[in-house]
């Protein structure tokens, strides 16, 4: 700072002039205002509350790669803004119309121009090292341990883990040899201190994958493949969204990554791979499998389900009635708990918050309780079942279709009636 | 009442048009002529030239693209100021389209 | 209508006996050429570079108005959570329309209307080069403006965000006609800005005054010249980027659709080859104007003129070398994602160097705090803010975390708001006298200008946070589970960030209130030279003649005006500057010795002709090919009744000569 | 300078032109359009016949102006456009029987002609003299009449030779008349141009004569048709037969061995001398056996050939309904890639997949094979 | 910009008008306006480049080019650039029937050249590429057909030029409009020259 003295002296010039009053008191307001302005906005975003996506609370190796990187050049921006406004204010102070002569018509002085450019020149060199080293960081992608493919389409994401050649899935080997990968929607379960890789892509438009806890976002385009490091040590539940505009439903379309001890994560893989078990006979979950089966297996999967009726394994084709070809997997539907694009909750506000808030120690064991049945959020969960258009806009509905010839975008009404939707819930609570 | 349009007769400070005669126009054209004869040669024998065979077809282009830039649009005779503009909107073009291309990996083999 | 008869060479028309020949009101009927000077006739034909920006500027604003009220309602629809003002897809059209709208309906023909009107003002010309290209520029904009408006009440505004990136693009996923009536109707602007661009640099390299080297040329006609080169070279790029979304929408080719094997990021990367040199070309004009209105406010020369003009052609330059900054979430490989980081980050040097050479004008100078001086100050700290949050997401890792976030959303106002458009009105307030022979009100100049400043910082500072706080873009609707808790939660600013936007409405709004209030009956006229300005334009009246100035301007100085005025007396190194004339004198002289015949091309409706088929071939295209021939046929014909129509109209189409009474008289 | 009778007129016509638009836009239903149409086309034309008739303007009561008028006296000259309506006319009626482009440039015909003739009807009572007639007539119509005539002249041209070249039997027959037409131009404007004699009726002479000749080549080689040119067959026709082989189909001849812009491809498939392996782009680890791509999602997949002698890259698609049994690529020379693009719609569990051997990716002629799983 | 401060007689266009570069506005202009062509034609060509694998289970270019006649007819265009200068230069000879003769054979040229492309796309479409059949396809009929309306357009405006001249109407100097339409289609064949050699020659 020393040299800012210096200079200043010398091309300020001696004369002092008095002033009207009247320029004194709207000079002292604007430069009141201008720096109240910068000092609100510095002092109030310092104190912002901990929302679940900030993007300065890293809880992973890359977003505290990019955090680390990020923060000094946020306060060299504004000590250079404070810097550069008072210079201004002084400027805008001292060199008011008092009355003074007409100044020296001074046409610029070269060296005191080539050292503003070399300042800043400076300064960027120093930002620009640093970057380029974290973005070749974040970019290689060699000791990866666990691949997982993420899927996006509109207005919900899909994953599906990566079976290695050695039938292991992230290096943990199932209990049982699985009939089909893993396939869930919209909570993605990771193991805790893994490299995990993200392979994403899209089925119709441009999405981001973004869990501003653990990583930046990373655009999952159709037709390219893209690759996202995610990893943590905290267990623990992190909030994401999609973050490229997607269409009708792009504020519906949200995410979160659940970490999970290893042992936790074990048993999770277990849990999605048991074979499924048919509700018992005669009960309302027995008459909700049919009601799924009539109304809902089109679309959506439920691995291992098979027809009481015929015996035949139940498989869905949801190309031929959704234009993006796939519909959410359901087989462990409650071992999540949010759903229809992870932006309604399963669990009842209580619940969430014992789940959502609870220590990375107990955090495991809660989120594999899955949903029980006083947990489970009703009301949301019914509304869907009545008319999911109307909960979360979509192009569901049969006159906007003749553009994307006759097949609906996101769940259609489905008249269900309301014991059907009874029976419905009492089936998918098995399904966890 | 005079119709006849406006006709402004030339004043003759025109500067002498040092262009090339009847004749070099002739010659330059049959000289591009002969070389897209011999472009076509190349593209039908590109097994036996190996790596010359896209660095040569590419420099005839470049040499015919700049003969009748520079003769035929007599840019070489006129103000630098013409060249200027042209060039400006070539180098910009060459130069944004290929760094386009390579970020979608264009020039890997 | 027809024809009366013409007097015949071979009769001589001797006596008065014979029938008195009803003299011919003119030869043409309806054809004639319009020479009209006064009245609506000469508003709708006129090639004059002066009505051309006020006209401009007009549109313009009322433009600026549309968006504003697009605007509100994003704003009332994210006042609270689960707002219900806005449903999802009317939302999605309102941002869109809102963007495109401020940026291609607002501060582009904006500073074309301040570059129309003062361009040949400040080099000292009595027009633009091709007049009449000048004319068919701003009908084209008119017509392609209001064509992308028509697409409201036919089926619902373009939903797919200003960039409209592909495969949402395509008619599967916005299958109303939103996204044709966007692409075209920006073809239409397009080529306005193409013409004006070529217009405007012809008239700045080859009609400037005698004696006006390059380096003496006004520091905003220096601006205006980068802009228009930037415009030459961009809006091809996204010519043909909007030709196959058209071939891909309405002839189903299949550019962009992903079944074929296309690459999506084809759109991305021609629409940033356009892109970023536009974002240039919307804050270059009003970082000349506040390069203008500071030395005169400072009664200082610019400090460091010609390195603020290198500046401005270095921003011009590499803006073409950076557009991948877009698009570092959207998979580009490492080396090309560090290497346009490195470059958007050049960027900020040449940027520093205008915001440093300003405040070094004003560094010693004598200070009056007008309107557009506070306008101009405002820019410098608002642009300023803006500058340095773009400076931390030039970091390609930290802007994978901020981009698509409010945070660039907060950036971006900040820098077109508080960079161009306050700019923007800077010129208005200090060039009104000029344009219109009226000053605007100062007190209610001043409160305006708080208000804007206010209601500005109030709804884009919290930007800053919200996006810090992980809110995504383009969201219809924030619900309270992803909002934090705590007071001062993503819902606590987005309430402020709502107010602020009414507060900047009320701040725009006594803008208006402040033109009707200084042109109402009985205000007294502006003084020749209101702000003891400094460049050629004052040298004119207010507003100025038809043709300018009477004596082409002999130009000896940078600041021309000044240096008429002032004589610097002061001897070794000490300056002292008496007034040796007043801005009165200087004009009289000027108007002494005019030249004698000046002769000014005449209006033509053959530009708004050709600027009228294009519309028509925009709707053919979207409803029934036959209007497309129909509009071709009309611009063909149109096209060769310019060519063929000289610049001056032959005396045959102008009204006998006023001068003689009888045939006054005698026609009635 | 508007008469009351014009203005009326020019209003009712632009406000029934605008009723049109806005009815066939916002409502539609034929009748009404058709209707509105006809009214607007017939209120142009008679607004246009006032616009163009001269004594529309002049004032009814004024006897004396009336009989002084210029247009009272001299006699029209002769013109050739009432023939040409006729000629329009005949090539309506005629269009009706045999074509109905005919009828189509017959309504050209007539419209163009009775514009003209109006328009020389007009300009004729322009004035006594015959300079300032000829002046007025040439400024209106030039706009018109340069542009039209000159796209005309083209589209002719254009079409009657192209034509000629589809008709001709051979490609190297074209190719030589292609030419030899070329050489001819040259020359002959070469020798025009030397030739500083050829005075304009002689040159006007000649020119009539080359356009009657390629006239009449157009015309002939129109109505005999265009030589048979037959449909190449691509792989995915082959595809359909299921003779994706190992031998060399017609689909094979010079196909193109490179793929630009290789960023947006789902796996890199490699065949070299230990068989089939692929990799995936960002992420460079070699497999091999086992690839999972995502259900009903177009993956561009590029098959690159090291091996010496060319191959042929398939991809097993287990014929679900609707989509075919295999799709395959040309045969890939070595150093050569191909690009093929896939779209799974069954899950690879489905009993359907399971029975038809599941999905794959083969080389015809070699037994290994990656097999792709599907969710 | 280099200051070329030259006195001021010589500043005065061959338009009659000031101007303080000497250079005449019209000629700036169209310098200009193809300057930004080569951005437009630079997009098509490098969409095509892109795009020209892209033919999954189609033709592919080397299957349909008929590489001696897009030859025969670029030398047709390389032709019509000779006639064209040849009509220039005896404009500027003041030669009004030369000129006349030159232009109409280069449009006439320019014609044969337009059938040969319509002769060409016909064929294309009969051996199975039609405009939607792939991205090759899609980006190969926008390029050339892009380059063959502004063929198209250039001939029309010989052909008026022809006929301007004849009837002595032409605008401003006649010298400097056929000066400027030779710049146009002289630009249009360098176009071609690229499209010729990138898109035929070079095989995919």
């Amino acid at each position: 700072m020393s040299h800012e003295k210096v200079h200043y002296r010398t091309i300020c010039n001696s004369e002092r002039a008095t002033s009207s009053l009247e320029n004194m008191s709207s000079r002292l307001f604007r430069v009141a205002t201008t720096v109240a302005g910068v000092a609100a906005t510095t002092v109030l975003a310092g104190c912002a509350s901990d929302a679940p996506q900030d993007t300065w609370k890293p809880a992973g190796p890359n977003a505290q790669k990019i955090q680390d990187l990020q923060w000094p050049i946020f306060l060299t921006a504004g000590i250079v803004g404070v810097i550069v406004m008072a210079f201004i204010a002084f400027c805008v102070v001292k060199y008011r119309d008092r009355g003074q002569a007409i100044p020296d018509q001074a046409h610029g002085k070269a060296w005191l121009e080539y050292l503003f450019i070399a300042i800043p020149a400076v300064i960027l060199t120093a930002i620009a090292i640093p970057t380029v080293g974290v973005v070749m960081a974040l970019n290689d992608t060699d000791d990866t341990e666990c691949v997982i493919n993420v899927t996006g389409q509109q207005w919900w994401w899909e994953y599906d883990y990566e079976v290695g050649a050695d039938g292991t899935i992230c290096g943990y080997a199932p209990s049982e040899v699985a009939a089909s990968p893993i396939i869930t929607s919209g909570q993605l379960v990771i193991p805790a201190d893994t490299k995990v890789l993200l392979r994403g892509t899209s089925r119709d438009v441009i999405h981001s994958y973004w869990i501003p806890r653990l990583n930046g976002k990373r655009d999952m385009v159709p037709g390219r493949v893209h690759f996202l490091r995610l990893e943590s040590d905290t267990p623990g539940i992190y909030a994401g969204q999609c973050t490229e505009f997607c269409g009708l439903s792009h504020a519906n379309m949200r995410m979160e990554t659940v970490v999970l001890e290893s042992a936790h994560f074990q048993q999770w893989i277990d849990n999605e791979l048991e074979p499924y078990q048919a509700p018992a006979e005669g009960g309302l979950a027995a008459e909700g499998e049919t009601t799924f089966i009539a109304q809902c297996s089109r679309c959506h999967q439920v691995n291992g389900l098979v027809d009481p009726g015929n015996g035949n394994l139940v498989v869905s084709y949801p190309d031929q009635f959704v234009y993006s070809g796939a519909a959410p997997n359901l087989t462990n539907f409650l071992g999540r708990n949010t759903f229809a694009g992870a932006t309604w909750d399963l669990l009842t506000p209580e619940c969430r918050t014992d789940v959502w808030e609870s220590s990375p120690e107990e955090f495991g064991d809660k989120y594999l309780a899955g949903v029980s049945q006083d947990c489970l959020n009703e009301i949301d969960l019914r509304e869907w079942l009545r008319n999911a258009p109307a909960k979360k806009p979509m192009y569901a509905d049969p006159a906007m279709l003749e553009q994307s010839d006759g097949k609906v975008r996101g769940m259609p009404y489905l008249g269900l009636s309301e014991d059907q939707i009874d029976q419905l819930i009492a089936y998918l609570l098995e399904r966890k | 009442m005079s119709t006849v349009t406006e006709q402004h007769d030339t004043h003759g400070d025109e500067h002498a048009d040092h262009g090339l005669t009847d004749l070099g126009y002739i010659k330059i054209a049959i000289f591009l002529a002969v070389i897209t004869a011999v472009e076509v040669v190349f593209s039908y024998t590109q097994d036996q030239l190996g790596a010359a065979f896209l660095p040569g077809l590419l420099i005839l282009m470049a040499v015919k693209f700049f003969m009748v830039l520079l003769y035929f649009m007599h840019l070489k005779f006129d103000s630098k100021l013409f060249s200027l503009m042209f060039y400006i909107g070539l180098v910009l073009a060459v130069g944004c389209y290929a760094v386009f291309l390579a970020t979608l990996h264009f020039f890997q083999s | 209508m027809a024809i009366i008869e013409r007097p015949s060479d071979a009769v001589e028309v001797v006596d008065e006996t014979t029938p008195s020949v009803a003299t011919p009101e003119s030869s043409y009927g309806v054809f004639r050429r319009p020479v009209e000077t006064t009245g609506w006739k000469s508003w709708l034909f006129t090639i004059d570079h002066k009505k051309l920006g006020i006209m401009y500027g007009v549109v313009a604003m009322f433009f600026f108005v549309v968006g504003g009220i697009e605007a509100l309602l994003l704003r009332l629809q994210l006042a609270g959570p689960n707002g219900t003002v806005l449903s999802a897809d009317k939302y999605n059209q309102m941002f869109t329309m809102h963007a495109t709208t401020m940026v291609f309906l607002f501060v582009m023909p904006m500073a074309a209307a301040f570059a129309n009107y003062f361009v040949p003002l400040q080099i000292g010309a009595r027009d633009v080069a091709f007049p009449r290209i000048n004319a068919f520029g701003f009908w084209a904009f008119l017509f392609g403006g209001l064509f992308l408006n028509t697409s409201w009440f036919l089926g619902g505004g373009a939903d797919g965000g200003w960039f409209m990136y592909a495969p949402n693009s395509s008619v599967a996923f916005s299958p109303s006609n939103g996204v044709d009536f966007w692409g075209l109707g920006l073809q239409i602007t397009g080529i306005a800005s193409l013409t004006g661009a070529i217009n405007l640099i012809v008239t700045v390299i080859n009609m400037r005054a005698p004696g006006m080297s390059l380096m003496k040329l006004p520091i905003f006609t220096w601006m205006v010249l980068v802009v228009q080169f930037l415009l030459l070279f961009a809006i091809p790029v996204i010519t043909v980027a909007l030709f196959m979304l058209m071939f891909q929408r309405s002839f189903d080719a299949t550019f962009f659709s992903v079944e074929a094997g296309a690459d999506p990021l084809l759109w991305q990367h021609l629409f940033w080859i356009f892109g970023h040199p536009e974002v240039y070309i919307l804050v270059l004009p009003s970082f000349g104007i506040v390069s203008e209105i500071l030395p005169v406010f400072s009664k200082k020369p610019l400090f460091g003129y010609p390195l603020v003009v290198f500046s401005g052609a270095a921003i011009g330059f590499v803006g073409w070398g950076v557009w991948a900054h877009h698009m570092f979430a959207s998979g580009l490989g490492p080396i090309s994602v560090a290497a346009f980081s490195v470059a958007t980050m050049a960027i900020a040097i040449p940027t520093g160097v205008k915001i440093v050479n300003w405040t070094l004008t004003m560094w010693g100078g004598k200070l009056r705090f007008t309107v557009p001086m506070l306008y101009s100050v405002g820019v410098i700290v608002q642009f300023t803010i803006g500058g340095l949050s773009g400076v931390t997401h030039s970091v390609a890792p930290s802007d994978t975390q901020q981009t698509d976030t409010y945070y660039i959303v907060a950036h971006f106002h900040y820098v077109i708001f508080g960079g161009a458009v306050l700019g923007l009105f800077a010129g208005m307030y200090y060039w009104w006298p000029k344009m219109f022979g009226k000053m605007l009100n100062e007190r209610l100049g001043r409160v305006n200008f708080w208000l804007t400043i206010i209601g500005m910082n109030l709804t884009f500072g919290p930007m800053h946070i919200v996006g810090l706080q992980g809110q995504p873009r383009r969201m219809y609707v924030w619900t309270e589970n992803r909002a934090g808790d705590g007071f001062f939660n993503i819902g606590f600013w987005n309430l402020i960030a709502s107010i602020g936007s009414f507060v900047l409405a009320l701040g725009i709004l006594l803008f208006f209130v402040n033109i009707y209030v200084s042109h109402r009956k009985g205000t007294e006229k502006a003084p020749l030279d209101p702000w003891d300005a400094r460049s050629l334009e004052w040298i004119t009246t207010n507003p100025p003649k038809e043709h300018n100035f009477d004596r082409l301007p002999e130009v000896g100085h940078l600041d021309e005006f000044f240096h008429r005025k002032y004589e610097d007396r002061g001897s070794d190194g000490h300056h002292e500057f008496h007034q040796i004339a007043t801005a009165e004198e200087v004009v009289a002289e000027e108007e002494n010795n005019a030249d004698g015949h000046i002769h000014l091309p005449s209006p033509s409706y053959w530009p708004i002709l050709l600027a009228f088929s294009l519309p028509i071939m925009a709707y053919g295209v979207i409803y029934n090919v036959f209007l497309v021939i129909g509009g071709a046929v009309l611009g063909l014909v149109s096209f060769y009744g310019w060519g063929l129509e000289p610049h001056t109209a032959p005396e045959d189409d102008y009204d006998p000569p006023t001068g003689t009474a009888m045939e006054v008289a005698a026609h009635g | 300078m508007f008469t009351t009778g014009s203005k009326l007129l020019f209003g009712a016509s632009g406000a029934s032109l605008v009723g049109t638009l806005l009815y066939g836009i916002l409502v539609g239903g034929i009748m009404g359009t058709v209707g509105l149409v006809s009214l607007t086309t017939g209120l142009i034309f008679i607004a246009g016949i006032n616009a163009f008739i001269r004594d529309a303007n002049v004032a009814s009561d004024d006897v004396s102006q009336f009989s002084g008028s210029a247009a009272a006296a001299p006699r029209p000259a002769s013109s050739v456009w009432p023939l040409v309506v006729a000629v329009g006319g005949a090539l309506i009626a005629l269009g009706v029987v045999i074509h109905e482009v005919l009828t189509i440039t017959g309504l050209v015909v007539v419209l163009a002609a009775s514009a003209e003739w109006l328009l020389q009807g007009w300009a004729e009572s322009a004035s006594s003299d015959e300079s300032h007639n000829s002046e007025v007539r040439g400024r209106l119509a030039y706009t018109a009449e340069m542009p039209v005539a000159a796209a005309i002249g083209l589209g002719l041209i254009v079409f009657m030779f192209s034509r000629v070249m589809l008709g001709v039997p051979t490609k190297a027959s074209t190719i030589i008349a292609f030419s030899v037409v070329a050489t001819i131009v040259l020359i002959a404007g070469a020798m025009i141009s030397r030739a500083r004699s050829m005075s304009a009726p002689r040159m006007f002479g000649l020119f009539a004569v080359v356009s009657a000749v390629l006239l009449a080549g157009g015309a002939v080689a129109g109505f005999n048709g265009e030589r048979e040119i037959k449909e190449h067959k691509t792989t995915a026709y082959y595809a359909e037969l299921d003779k994706c082989g190992e031998k060399e189909i017609s689909a094979d001849e010079h196909a193109s061995q490179t793929v630009a812009g290789k960023a947006n491809s789902s796996a890199e498939v490699t065949l070299d001398e230990n068989g089939l392996s692929y990799t995936r782009p960002g992420l460079n680890m070699v497999q091999s056996g086992v690839i999972q791509l995502p259900r009903s999602n177009a993956n561009n997949i590029l098959f690159r050939n090291e091996t010496s002698e060319p191959r042929r890259f398939i991809a097993e698609m287990a014929n679900v309904d609707g989509s075919p049994a295999r799709i395959c690529t040309a045969l890939v020379e070595e150093g050569g890639v191909q690009l093929l693009t896939v779209n799974y719609s069954a899950p690879s569990f489905d009993p359907v997949v399971e029975e038809s051997g599941g999905y794959s990716f083969v080389v015809a002629g070699l037994d290994d094979r990656i097999e792709v799983i599907v969710p | 910009m280099a200051d070329t401060a030259v006195h001021a007689d010589e500043h005065v266009d061959h338009g009659g008008h000031y101007s303080s570069t000497g250079l005449s506005n019209n000629k700036l202009a169209m310098w200009m306006f193809l300057g930004s062509e080569c951005l437009l034609f630079g997009g098509l060509i490098s969409t095509y480049m892109l795009y020209r694998g892209r033919h999954s289970e189609n033709l592919g270019p080397d299957q349909v080019w008929d590489i001696p006649f897009t030859s025969a007819s670029s030398f047709v265009l390389l032709m019509s650039s000779l006639t064209m200068v040849l009509a220039v230069s005896s404009a500027v000879r003041d030669d009004d029937r030369n000129t006349k003769v030159w232009l109409s054979v280069t449009a006439l040229l320019g014609a044969l050249f337009v059938a040969g492309q319509v002769y060409e796309f016909t064929t294309f479409y009969r051996e199975g590429l039609g405009f939607t059949t792939s991205l090759f396809s899609s980006s190969f009929y926008t390029l050339t057909g892009f380059h063959g309306v502004h063929v198209s357009v250039g001939i029309i405006m010989l052909m008026s030029l022809v006929g301007m001249i004849s009837k002595n109407k032409v605008v401003g100097d006649k010298k400097e409009t056929v000066e400027l339409f030779g710049l146009y289609w002289h630009f249009v064949d360098v176009v071609w020259i690229l499209i010729f050699t990138l898109v035929y020659l070079i095989p995919a």
